[in-house]
């Protein structure tokens, strides 16, 4: 899918601005980390792909449906053609691992038996095996991450929104699941990933796009980014 | 499909439910004690007003015949009283009965000799079919020929009726009043329950669940919570109340209303009561934070 | 110190107050409608029993006087019977007095005439202080020279005694049953605010609070809200009493207790039940989540 | 304040053991980072310090005192000798920037006067300036994270907790906080810190404790770990 953003700005209720007439694209399949200082704009920037947040000004299309525009009712079905690792992981306190991520392939109306199969093998993908009926007050932080981790990637999305997958995630885990991303971005998943690890970024040789006081400060092709 | 949903959406509400027993707790004795108190009140007002008809039913109308009415003409009179519209029963007290009545209220033995000739008149007394047609029945009784006077406890009869009617309109009154308070009551518990779920709610949404996808489990714990709420306040009720009715009928000279369609439709009502607001409770709250 | 920390916890109170807007929205309608319906419930209460001091204190003794008894010996009767302990009020009424009542009842205007001697007895109708010693006053006057019959409405006085007494059986019982089911209402909605807030009290423990140092600023909470919810229950109350006051004094025959120590007390207890409520339905609460 | 743990060893109620058998000392002014991977342990070794957990088995002596035997009513006074920053921040969503970072002192009973003087200070040494009064909700992740630290630095404790207090944080003001801790800590402060950020580590040339699997794997002193 295709995501563009024209002239977008961001104004929050208390005034704080946010975003600062944001433009740019993202063709469908690539994989773009988003970097910048904290409180640069990005978890703002990833809230309006799934529409958390709406823009103040300017537009956003997602394959070519404006989502500002876009009516109440359709606003599931876009949330669903989507995979979102929040920064704050935002799991379902009132249901174990297997739950939570059983729950995300519920909502868009997968059978049983497909659920019964998938949710196994991404509890092992993330190597969470044995805490699947532990609920997420009772994992670690890293577990807890890759709990959100699994249930992004539970129907395989069109496009993966990740935000700050890899905060509480050591060195090794952490590269695992960069392998997980790369391995979803390959079958055809958009990938827009929000970190502040420079070394991940340096070696992924991806595009980069640079957030600094809500604006866009370089967006630097694949390999391009050295800093 | 529609089938699987809802073994989806039952699963999830008794798991919630289970889950989150304070919750669960909460509601339901929120609602079994709104529904007890509303029970309870509506069981004194039918039992109150069970009392009031036989207070009322007492009401009867003297009427005195005159003297110089020839025994024959009386009789007629007594069927003319039984034809008017309302009439219930009309039994008639010859004078001699009104003496005796008279000489057994003065308690003096002697009072028949006493006095020489009877001076009591014949007199019918009338029951009306509803008491309070009474006034009405008396004013057409008047109007016959041959009475001269009708009694019917004129002031005090018009008493009890004031009465009645305000014990009525203040029972109609506290149980519409406790009624709103219940739906209050119950509908501020559910919402507080669902306030502290308000991010479960907010990050389904997030993940791409539908409106009605999230509602649905919340319905049925709504409907189960304020079901099972209910049916504990009913099953406290009629064990009270029964056992109420087997002491009380030694003790107490009106027996209490036991028509058990009365009763039961009462103990129907408020299961229904209590379902209802369960899920319309729940559908307003959760719709509070649906808009995400 | 102590002073300062009481701004502290004060200022702290009425912050979470104005933040917590759902919370505090639901325990004040929680604390009102309680309050409100105990309010009403004891309001009725008290009216119905001066309601039935009314009734009872109709009941009067009718002592028959043999007609043996002289006159001087008549008035000899009376001064005894109202040395009797309870007796409130004795009214002679002459035998002359008893025809033209009882013509007056016949509605026979000639009775007197008809009749050649008078056959009724004087009378003594005889008030007592408390209607409840009727039956004993009458057993001790039947026990005097000269009275051969005591009347008193045997059989329906102790039917409304039996009446009054279960009035006031079921109005104390309700409104037992209704203050408990008042604090359990409330107690549920204040847990369920601080169940919402159990997060804000666990982490406050980590911080290094003091239990008493989490607890004041809820307690204030508690208090201001239990408080407020029955201020305004009281202030609905007495609006619609005083206006059912000055409207029904026209259209109902007996007065609605108007004494205003009976109606202040009980404002003032609802406003005390409400304050209480406030501060130890959150101690509990509290407590329950300070255990860290 | 001298730090002592006796073979402790904490097995979670739902039978999980995140500590096996750990010994270890930490002298009063040290800093000490505490490394291994997700789900090792190190949330939990830190929890223990001020008696969110109770150990299973074993002994927990800071400045001389047992904390498993420790009563009830002594625990606000150790917890409130030491600052804590939460792996998951546990800010007060009620409460604004300012009035969070208050809390911590009013706790301990500080003068208002000192509060005043205080908490704007810390508010501009974390970055936060501008911030005071919106709430946790209102704020990115990093900066939540800093107002965690903020509190935590407030009544310049004796010891300081902190569990990966920069996964969120970008590489700058990483550094930034990281020279505020060093600050703390020469100025006699004993500091001890869960983190992933190897780089950071290295840098540090500081004394390295590894977990792995609720075991002590390595305990490196000053400038010993190179990994
Ligand atoms: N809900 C909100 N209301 C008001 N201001 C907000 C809100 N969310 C974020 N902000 C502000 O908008 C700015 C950008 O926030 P954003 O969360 O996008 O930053 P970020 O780049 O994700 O930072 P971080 O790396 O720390 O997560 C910040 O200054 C933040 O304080
Ligand atoms: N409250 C709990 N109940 C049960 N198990 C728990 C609980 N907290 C943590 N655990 C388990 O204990 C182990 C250690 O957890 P801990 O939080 O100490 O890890 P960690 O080293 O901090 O990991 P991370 O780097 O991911 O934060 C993990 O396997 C975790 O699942
Ligand atoms: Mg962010
Ligand atoms: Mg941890």
């Amino acid at each position: 899918m295709l995501i563009q953003f024209y002239n977008v700005s961001k104004i929050y209720p208390n005034g704080v601005k946010a975003l600062n007439d944001v433009s740019l694209k993202i063709d469908r399949g690539e994989f773009v980390f988003l970097m910048g200082p904290s409180g640069a704009g990005k978890s703002t920037l990833i809230k309006m792909l799934f529409r958390e947040e709406i823009p103040t000004r300017g537009q956003i299309f997602i394959a070519s449906r404006s989502i500002v525009r876009m009516k109440r009712k359709e606003i599931p079905a876009l949330r669903r053609s989507m995979g979102i690792i929040f920064q704050d992981f935002k799991l379902l306190e009132n249901k174990t691992v297997y739950e939570n991520i059983a729950f995300a392939m519920e909502v868009i109306g997968a059978k049983p038996s497909d659920i019964k199969y998938r949710v196994p093998e991404l509890i092992k993908m993330v190597g969470l095996k044995g805490k699947e009926r532990c609920f997420p007050g009772e994992l670690s932080g890293g577990e807890q991450q890759r709990v959100g981790i699994a249930r992004a990637l539970a129907n395989q999305p069109l496009v993966l929104i990740a935000d700050e997958p890899t905060g509480n995630l050591d060195v090794g885990t952490s590269n695992e699941i960069m392998e997980l991303l790369y391995d979803i971005n390959r079958k055809g998943t958009t990938v827009i990933m929000a970190t502040h690890a420079r070394e991940l970024v340096r070696h992924a040789r991806k595009r980069v796009i640079m957030l600094e006081k809500g604006r866009v400060a370089g967006d630097y092709p694949d390999g391009e980014f050295l800093a | 499909m529609i089938l699987r949903n809802f073994n989806y959406f039952s699963r999830e509400a008794f798991r919630s439910l289970s889950r989150n027993r304070l919750l669960t707790l909460a509601t339901i004795s929120t609602v079994c004690i709104c529904m007890l108190i509303l029970g309870i009140a509506v069981l004194i007002t039918v039992n109150a007003s069970n009392f009031m008809q036989h207070l009322e039913s007492d009401v009867e109308i003297v009427a005195f015949i005159d003297k110089s009415v020839m025994p024959s003409q009386v009789q007629l009179i007594g069927k003319e009283i039984s034809t008017i519209q309302g009439v219930k029963r009309v039994k008639f007290v010859s004078k001699e009965e009104g003496l005796e009545q008279l000489q057994e209220k003065m308690g003096n033995k002697n009072l028949k000799e006493t006095i020489g000739e009877n001076p009591l008149p014949d007199t019918y007394e009338v029951q009306a079919e509803n008491p309070h047609d009474v006034p009405e029945i008396a004013r057409t009784i008047e109007k016959i020929d041959g009475i001269y006077k009708v009694k019917y406890g004129q002031g005090v009869v018009e008493r009890l009726f004031e009465v009645t009617k305000w014990v009525r309109i203040v029972s109609i009154t506290v149980i519409v009043l406790l009624a709103f308070g219940a739906v209050f009551l119950v509908a501020t518990t559910i919402r507080l329950a669902i306030f502290s779920r308000r991010k479960e709610i907010y990050l389904m949404k997030l993940i791409g669940a539908t409106d009605w996808f999230i509602r649905w489990p919340f319905f049925i714990e709504g409907l189960v919570l304020g079901t099972f709420g209910a049916l504990v306040a009913v099953g406290i009720l009629a064990l009270a109340y029964n056992s109420l009715i087997n002491n009380m009928q030694m003790v107490f000279f009106l027996p209490l209303v036991v028509k058990s369609e009365v009763i039961n439709r009462l103990y129907l009502s408020l299961v229904g009561i209590g379902a209802l607001l369960g899920i319309v409770g729940t559908f307003i709250s959760v719709n509070r934070f649906l808009k995400v």
